[in-house]
């Protein structure tokens, strides 16, 4: 079902676990799927992201595109950070099955939750980051068909 | 270990090699159309006819009541619409219970398009259908109770007994989906007040894409797949001979062997609910402890999500099912645990191991391991026990 | 000759032993269930989407709008209520012909029951519908035109490509009943504008008991048989992959072996016709002479009936069919003989003999000379034919 790449982020997830005293941390969910992804992250003066960690509880998708998120962003200016869209990191992990696409969204919400957290401690305002919704499930289009 | 260890016999199962050798002469020797009028014919009518009767014995039905239809999902929806077909003019209330399988529930929800009214009763939290709100839910214009046997997530079985009594009672037929109970506990449709019954023939080591519809003789059903005059003009369609003879023989095993495997299936299942309970922490157990199909094991982890459960027992050789949101396709975690009370992110964890009389204490001992191992590992990765653990040192 | 002769190859074939052996691990090896998460579980899904491809090349369509059923009837079934059920809002108006399977004719006056209306078109004395007929009854009402690719009695092959062309004319959608053409005579439903198609496994020496659904992209009818979510939610049930893989190996070798197979049958075909018609007198074939599937002969002799005779072709170990009203258990000869202008006792004198391609001149001759005894033999006992005979001498 999965690429090989999900799989080899699926078994060997990079930069699992928690920063302590973070400069921003953002934990989103996905109501309608009760997926819960949460990101931390440790940018320096410069606005370099110097660390990156994350928890998720969720499915092979969901580690595997948080794991694919991480490392995306690790050296990455808070600019940048923003351009990692679900399709990017999608496309770094070979694709998703259709069903698992709304897993990836979590990554990319989660990475902007915590660009707002770190943002809103800092006083600043990142120019094209939105206020992140909790619960992402609001943003996701694709109609079911109903037979 | 690097042999398969196969705990998803609710899902599908091996066709015993003694039931694929009884179809196996009906496929390219005796591959006549048992409708036919020549000789040829009447070798696989004869084994059509056994194999019915292995079917009703299995039940204690009449040979004329068994149908054969191309699974349990056609059986189920055969019995739901073409009753609500034939007896539309008497009413058109039906009642079913929240925790059917999906088979009855997208059913009932194109009968309520149609016009057809549906009472869901719940069930209590080990998954019971409540015979109260069952028997109130009755009305004048209630044609159908349609509960399952067993439930094919959880695997509580319920007081069919005392269903059919209450339908009887108030002149309602009684369908049951047997699909997870028929030929691994003992049915009599006589005594249970059955008026119909959908069976399955992959879930008792028969073949797939074969079912059975038990239909009592005065029941006024209609047919559902229109056409040839087959099965007492009932169920169109040449019939799958070797399906059929496959069916038969599984039924006639499941029936000579069903005291002695359900007794080892219970040992094991209960060897692993007991170790589980004990070994694993923030566990939780779905569905009756005693009223329990004797394959069946539901629990449910804690602050982790089912389907990177299964692909780390996967990679483990170790074939499992889970009722999480994440293997639903549908966003939702099932509605079985949703009915049992539990939470979202609790039915998320929820893991079903279903075992046969050919799985072994070694096998189930490895799994426990392996278990304990990958919940640890998740656990520590899952921002939900983090919150948990957290919470505790406070 | 004591060998078995087979003549009856439209109502089941062998299924090939090559068929066969590709279908036997996935009964008691491979036996997962091709839905569920685990690698077991893709090894059967592989096989699956093997099938679907092979089937799909043979009629020209894509993947994944080949859906795998319990057969030709589920089919048919749904194909007619499904789109009903989804065009209803559209119109209530469906076209078929009075010489469909009874898996439509049945279906359709099940619908009629619904409130639909149906239009049967005739056919001309060979079988063919009559095109302007079917023009001139289409109607802005009109949701479906259900016509057949080939007839099962008389293998008739109908205008398939013209049809088309009118029903997309005029915005209608077009389902053709191909159980008997498929994998026989060539079939594109691109270029033949079909929209939906039935097929079943048991009529192109694949298994019975598996048909196939082709629905074009862009169709929005509903599902049939509902519940879980396979078949991209249009068609619950357990996949029957033995079945399914059965049926995908006899599309392959159908295909592959299509041209060759068909020039064999046709010079059987030819030689068998031109046999019964030049050495027995008082006989008629029945169908189009040339737009006829090749394994197709079906003849009336005069002044008998068609039971006593495939009686006796048994004895003599021909396996046959007949449209006579004594063997169709309904008392009226059959519908598709009445349909091409054949009056009642005619009609009773049919006979139908299906070849494939592994049947020999040597078998053929051996029908012919034991038909010529048997035709002899009962009209000598016919006071239809003491009749007519003393009307000549007069
Ligand atoms: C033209 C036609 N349609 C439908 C069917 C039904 O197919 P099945 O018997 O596989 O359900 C048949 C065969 O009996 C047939 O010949
Ligand atoms: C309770 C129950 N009902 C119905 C079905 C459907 O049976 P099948 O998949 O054979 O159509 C199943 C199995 O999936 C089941 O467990
Ligand atoms: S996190 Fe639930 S489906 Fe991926
Ligand atoms: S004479 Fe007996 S059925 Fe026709």
């Amino acid at each position: 079902m999965y690429s090989e790449k999900v799989m080899d982020h699926f078994n060997n997830p990079r930069n699992v676990g928690e920063i302590e005293n973070p400069s921003g941390v953002g934990t989103v969910g996905n109501a309608k799927c009760g997926d819960i992804m949460r990101m931390y992250l440790d940018i320096d003066d410069n606005g370099i992201i110097q660390d990156v960690k994350f928890k998720t509880f969720g499915c092979g998708a969901a580690v595997a595109t948080s794991s694919m998120a991480t490392e995306l962003v690790k050296g990455k200016t808070v600019q940048q950070a923003l351009e990692v869209t679900n399709k990017a990191v999608m496309e770094a992990l070979d694709g998703l099955p259709p069903v698992k696409v709304h897993c990836s969204l979590l990554a990319e919400e989660a990475i902007h939750a915590a660009l707002w957290d770190y943002a809103e401690k800092n006083h600043i305002t990142i120019e094209g980051l939105e206020k992140p919704v909790n619960d992402i499930s609001e943003k996701e289009e694709g109609e079911e068909e109903e037979y | 270990m690097s042999k398969l260890i196969y705990l998803d016999n609710a899902a599908t199962t091996q066709v015993y090699p003694e039931v694929l050798q009884e179809m196996l002469p009906y496929f390219s020797e005796v591959y006549s159309n048992p409708s036919a009028i020549y000789s040829f014919a009447s070798e696989s009518k004869k084994a059509v006819d056994k194999a019915r009767t292995s079917v009703a014995e299995l039940i204690n039905a009449k040979t004329d009541e068994i149908y054969f239809t191309g699974g349990g999902s056609e059986s189920d929806n055969w019995a739901l619409k073409a009753t609500a077909d034939a007896y539309a003019s008497k009413g058109k209330h039906i009642i079913t219970s929240t925790i059917e399988h999906h088979a009855i529930l997208h059913t009932c929800a194109y009968l309520e398009k149609k016009g057809f009214e549906i009472t869901y009763v719940n069930v209590d939290e080990n998954g019971k259908v409540k015979l109260d709100e069952l028997e109130a839910a009755i009305r004048p214009d209630t044609i159908l109770i349609s509960i399952m046997t067993a439930n094919n997530e959880i695997g509580t079985i319920q007081p069919v007994r005392e269903i059919g009594r209450i339908a009887h009672e108030h002149g309602v037929l009684f369908h049951t989906d047997a699909v997870q109970a028929f030929g691994h506990i003992p049915i009599d449709v006589d005594e249970m007040n059955i008026d119909m019954l959908s069976a399955s023939g992959h879930k008792i080591n028969g073949p797939k894409g074969i079912g059975v519809m038990y239909i009592r003789k005065g029941v006024k059903i209609l047919s559902f797949i229109h056409g040839g005059a087959q099965e007492r003009k009932r169920r169109a369609g040449t019939l799958n001979v070797p399906g059929i003879v496959g069916i038969g023989k599984a039924a006639e095993i499941a029936k000579n062997t069903m005291a002695e495997r359900s007794a080892k299936e219970i040992s094991l299942r209960d060897h692993l609910i007991d170790r589980i309970l004990t070994e694993i922490p923030y566990v939780r157990l779905n569905g009756d402890r005693h009223d329990r199909l004797p394959n069946n094991v539901n629990v449910c982890f804690r602050y982790i999500e089912g389907e990177s459960m299964l692909i780390l027992l996967d990679q483990a050789g170790v074939c499992a099912s889970s009722g999480s949101a994440c293997t639903s396709g549908s966003l939702d975690p099932s509605h079985v645990l949703l009915a049992i009370g539990l939470p979202h992110e609790i039915a998320h964890g929820s893991l079903r191991l279903t075992l046969s009389e050919k799985n072994t204490v070694e096998e189930i001992d490895f799994v426990v391991d392996e278990l304990k191992k990958i919940i640890e590992r998740l656990r520590s990765m899952s921002p939900l026990y983090e919150d948990f653990v957290k919470k505790q040192n406070k």
